[in-house]
């Protein structure tokens, strides 16, 4: 068992450090550590120039081949470069989504005029993506999906009809990826099929979802007879539940860490709180602070685990496990930071609604909890899954 | 023995529950959150003049209906319920504190007031370092017979649509007085804020030498009344919360038998069923100490029951309540799933009340420590003898 | 709302206690205190003669009608009675499964003849009754019942053969109630019929069952043909089942003020180590001590909610919270008190296994969260009756 | 970086569970609780014999493996899964120990004793008012050139089966010593104690005027470096509670495949699943939490890591796997329903060693106290910085 990286990846380390040092000034001073989760919706502009920026440098999608222009990383450099990204302040990345979800499902299912089409785009921080997959009534049950793509012999396109929820950066976006249900005779996980839109088209309209912190990050997106080609079909029809769970299991998990940089950055904020008001001397508060600290190592070593493989003493199937525990330690951190501020996290300083970080933290992390699968999901699939449990019987209610 | 409502406070409670769900929609609190000051004024008109709630709590002599907790505890369950924005709280607990004061016409003037509807905030804290006695931040200073007043109180409810603001003020740092300034006095700057739950009504208050009258001086050596008084509040913080409790875990059970996932309501599921039954575990459990609670301090202010049972109450509810509120409006955005965090459900609105409540006048982990103090530091086993 | 009781119930409650002061005495002066949960086992013998004693000063059965020896008392009298029967150390009662369950089963349900012959034997303290309900197959699921009775037209006599677990004081009882099957054919809560049947016979064999403490207080009884008469059967064949739950209807939870004052012993004793050994000075421990405490006065009000009945502000249709309730502070006290005893805690005081009572506590309150319907059954009744949330499918497993 | 066992660690982890699952099934441990001192002496000869554990944290200059935490670790989450009745811990611990030490002839002596299978136990402290080294209740006084003992150490994993014992004591009132002290020795009694997990071995020692040579004392001034062997001890013990917790995990999982009520197998209730979905995830979180800070002892004993590194360590995984262990140990019983608290089945053995070791060497709320300490109290923040 070894923790410490390579001489090899610590120069690696110091090359992405010293290319981000050089890079994050100027215009780019201004979005240091802005536009994460809560606060996706700031900066969008900064952020695709500095998008272009790292792509340039040579940052983008490290993990795919040289040929479509990666890096074929190893998983300790993407780890490193997420980690030197987050502690150097890098803003929350608009391209992720292309890079970590498009890129590698179209690397394993796309056609070869798919990759040509869309690769350079994501690559070069020039085209970026948001994906269509929950629905009003597909949340949890993702397979209950009702949006229809309908072929339309006179034009040659797919056009679709009903719409997406939860869909984040959709306002930012050129692109969508819709899994939609091409065969209206079948239930659940057949008839569907996975789709590359434009985004900017007649017959979208991308509505923002109002949080309780009063911003919107989520959208909602109708389709109204927007269309695609027919070689903007991922797989064959019907293979849209293929496509879909294929690229969920591309998450490798190399972003966590991170992930946890930034977790870290909130928790010694707090602490710094607690030093300096007193609620450090509180034995209850003493209690929490502690926990969120062993938590947050615990997220770091589970982390390490999955991300050195499958073998004995490492972390495999049991992947699984991450989301149920960053995102209950992520809210209870915004609860633990309330309470450490104390009565005046009470108040908002600004009105309408000028949350500052920290009581952003307390409301947006109640939905870390719900999003990308809600605490019940993950627990489902943990005992399905890891452990071997069998599946909930499914019910045939009519309403819907 | 009968541990459940008389025939009176039943009806107390049905008219309340009718009135409010008439006009008292949660649209009137998104709406006021909205208004300068937080309140509905028209609304607070509508019940002043209408039911009368504000004088419950005024001795009959003063021209109040001499009523006890238990009536201000129904009535602020209900209140509670509907994070109806009125300045009931604010004004019954200053009418609670006023009784505490001996008789004096600046007294007499302000319950008679009170009774007939006018607001009256309670000021007694910067809650810094905490929000008990030694958490008064604001100074008296004599000046020939008169006072001046410096320094500031904060987190007061209601503060920025009171007529009159009880302050509560330190002399020599030492002695609590209670004073009463009119809201548009000289020197006196009221600033409201909004807070993290918008439905709140919270001002802030700064006082630069407030030169009052000694007709203003309420009390002297206010200290210990002022702690009686906050236990009091605690005991009505904790009807809120079951009234807020109670409603998100309605809203919640509601919800849920409509919501269909997997081709059932997720009402048949386990994980959904089990956690609405610990919330309703707690919210009831919270309940029947808020009604011995509420039961105790009306012993208390009949002279009947000791300070330290008072004090003893108020924690055991302050802690159930406080816990039970946050854990049940933050597990109703749990089982709300994706649209518990929107801006447009209003389970999310209980959520903020939740937590504000919770934190207001101390934490549940403060409140288990006077119960733990009571229980474990003095040389008899004081709470237990009660 | 009026806490207190009257004058009159006071003058009620200076009887009982005055009469339990000078009668717990003398040969009775051992068993004070004992032959509670997690100790049923011990002083059967002496704990029948005070049963018997109990009877002559006429405090058994106080709830039941005067006419079959009871004292109609109110819920009030039956609450005083029980606070005072545990404030003066009164032994785990032997006969209230017979005053509670049987009793007012046959005063509901029962012929006259059956009254005759069974009521006199309980109110006297001179017949001892036990409950066959749970089975290997059908714990929280009772409609499974496998005990079938068999109509011997030969002998006129009902023959019962298979097995009763969890049968809590079956060494000690003379009559045991039986819920079986008479209509092999049905399924389920049909086809379930009650009987009565005396223990001491051919063909019932009771065995106990060793629990995690080393004692046994729980017994597995088996039926190999063993008989009761036709006249032995409450109800008519196939009305068990409603009989049955009629029954647990009987439980007012009048008991449960004496319970909870068995409990505030527990937790004085717990509170007087700490204060002694200093742990009363380490702040977690002063939060759980805060927390019993609050727990203990919680389940005092929710109780004296339920016991004065169903109008507003009163607990009703929500008294099915007790249970879960009761049971879960009872095991996080006994979790308390090993952390409050320190490393001793850990040591037995004498071999083979000689625990003392808080090592009992501690132990035993794990089945607390089990027997009479687990935490997972509480919540589903909780959800179903008091929240009217829907059923769990029920499956149809071949496998049993 | 590669976080996961090497191949000849996996080939060890595999050959103990080979092993064990052969000759140190569930019965072993309890017909081990029937003999006296609590130990299968037999097994322990053949894991002597056969695999050559007690050599391990012997340096190979000793005639040991010289193999470091990560090696014992893997063998105890073996052990612990079997509640296997041998001296290993015990053993490896004073092993452990006794590398703090200068050389001396005494220390060769034993170190080499242990490599050949000789049971030494560890005696530091009579737990009274903490596990740590101000708990130490013996005391050394000088006679002569010899030393005489007396007080007494409790909770002595193994003692009644050891052959030596080393004994911590303290010299006026301030310095901590170490000695070595057979077990046969005149003035000293062992007793072998009854647990309330009857399968874990533990005895009392009572020294009543024990004279022994200069050459019995091993180290003075030996405080601090108790201290690191207790926060190594407690690595080690989370090792167990590791194993252990898994083991009532997946106990749990297939009886809970196995009970069929209302028609279905209880695992197919979300109830179920749920519960065993958290004590899967607490299981595998205090496994990288251990696996973390067994190498982190082990570059602590190569010199490449600091102290409080260790120490933080030490308390992280202590607090996670205490809390874990107890937690999947009690829910496995609450799974299994009625048959979880009888004696036939194996699930309470589990749970009452969880208890055990919850509380052995210091609570986890105690472990939490200690980062607490670390990251609030400093002038820097100590923890952080490493």
């Amino acid at each position: 068992m070894l923790l410490e990286f390579s001489q090899e990846d610590e120069r690696f380390r110091d090359e992405v450090a010293t290319w981000l040092t050089e890079h994050l000034i100027g215009q780019f001073a201004d979005i240091r550590g802005r536009g994460g989760p809560g606060d996706e919706h700031h900066f969008v502009r900064e952020r695709k120039a500095w998008e272009r920026c790292l792509a340039e440098g040579g940052w983008t999608c490290l993990g795919w081949p040289e040929q479509w222009g990666g890096r074929s990383a190893t998983i300790e450099q993407q780890v490193i470069f997420n980690e030197e990204y987050a502690r150097a302040g890098g803003p929350g990345r608009l391209g992720h989504i292309g890079e970590t979800l498009t890129g590698p499902t179209l690397l394993a299912f796309g056609s070869d005029d798919q990759k040509r089409r869309f690769l350079p785009g994501i690559r070069s921080g020039q085209a970026f993506w948001c994906q269509g997959y929950s629905e009003p009534s597909a949340g949890s049950d993702l397979s209950n999906i009702k949006t229809r793509a309908v072929w339309d012999a006179e034009t040659a396109l797919w056009r679709f009809y009903g719409q997406k929820v939860w869909t984040s950066l959709a306002h930012a976006s050129d692109f969508i990826f819709v899994l939609a249900r091409t065969d209206p005779k079948e239930k659940g996980h057949r008839g569907l099929s996975f789709f590359l839109l434009p985004l900017a088209q007649e017959g979208i309209d991308i509505r923002p979802i109002k949080q309780l912190t009063g911003t919107a990050e989520f959208n909602e997106v109708f389709f109204d007879g927007a269309a695609c080609g027919a070689d903007d079909m991922v797989g064959a029809p019907g293979d849209g539940w293929r496509v879909a769970m294929g690229l969920l299991d591309f998450e490798r998990g190399v972003s966590t860490l991170g992930q946890q940089m930034l977790f870290q950055v909130e928790l010694d904020e707090i602490i710094c709180i607690a030093r300096a008001n007193g609620t450090a001397r509180q034995p209850a508060v003493r209690q929490r602070i502690a926990e969120a600290h062993i938590g947050l190592r615990t997220l770091r070593y589970n982390s390490l685990r999955m991300l050195s493989g499958g073998e004995d003493g490492s972390l495999s199937r049991e992947a699984v496990i991450y989301k149920l525990a960053w995102s209950n330690w992520h809210r209870n951190l915004g609860k633990l930071a309330m309470d450490v501020l104390g009565p005046d996290a009470e108040l908002v300083e600004a009105g309408p609604y000028e949350l500052n970080r920290l009581q952003s933290l307390f409301l947006f992390t109640r939905a870390d909890t719900i999003y990308g699968g809600t605490n019940q999901i993950q627990r489902n699939l943990i005992a399905e899954r890891a452990l071997g449990m069998p599946r909930e019987p499914r019910g045939d209610a009519a309403k819907e | 023995m009968k541990f459940r409502f008389t025939d009176e406070q039943r009806m107390l409670q049905e008219g309340a529950e009718r009135f409010l769900s008439e006009h008292s929609p949660i649209e009137v609190a998104r709406q006021a959150a909205m208004l300068p000051g937080g309140v509905d004024l028209a609304l607070w008109a509508r019940i002043t003049e209408e039911l009368g709630w504000q004088a419950i709590p005024v001795a009959e002599s003063h021209g109040g209906l001499g009523l006890g907790l238990v009536e201000l505890v129904v009535l602020l369950e209900a209140t509670g319920a509907c994070l109806s924005p009125t300045p009931f709280y604010a004004t019954a607990l200053s009418a609670l504190a006023l009784g505490t004061v001996s008789e004096s016409d600046g007294q007499q003037h302000l319950l008679k007031s009170i009774a007939e509807g006018t607001i009256v905030a309670f000021a007694h804290t910067a809650a810094q370092p905490e929000w008990g006695p030694s958490g008064v931040a604001v100074s008296a200073m004599p000046s020939g017979d008169r006072w001046c007043l410096n320094g500031s109180a904060r987190f007061v409810m209601c503060g920025a649509v009171a007529e009159y603001l009880l302050v509560a003020a330190l002399f020599e740092d030492q002695k609590i007085m209670l004073f009463s300034v009119p809201s548009t006095h000289d020197g006196l700057s009221v600033s409201h804020r909004i807070a993290l739950d918008q439905t709140r009504s919270m001002a802030d208050l700064y006082l630069q030498d407030v030169v009052v009258d000694g007709a203003a001086l309420l009390a002297v050596d206010w200290a210990e009344a002022l702690a009686n008084v906050l236990d009091i509040a605690r005991i009505m913080v904790a009807a809120e919360q079951v009234g807020c409790a109670q409603r998100a875990l309605d809203m919640t059970v509601d919800y849920v038998a409509e919501r269909v996932q997997f081709g059932r309501t997720i009402a048949s599921f386990q994980a959904v069923k089990h956690k609405a039954a610990d919330m309703m575990l707690k919210v009831e459990s919270a309940r029947s100490l808020l009604y011995y609670a509420a039961c105790t301090a009306d012993s208390w202010m009949r002279g009947t029951e000791r300070r330290g049972v008072l004090r003893e109450a108020a924690a055991m509810v302050a802690s159930s309540a406080g816990d039970t509120a946050f854990f049940v409006a933050g597990t109703g955005i749990q089982l709300h799933g994706g649209v518990g965090i929107t801006e447009e459900y209003d389970i999310q609105l209980y959520f903020k009340r939740a937590r504000a409540l919770e934190a207001y006048l101390g934490r549940p982990d403060e409140s288990r420590e006077v119960i733990a103090a009571a229980l474990l530091d003095t040389s008899e086993a004081g709470i237990h003898a009660a």
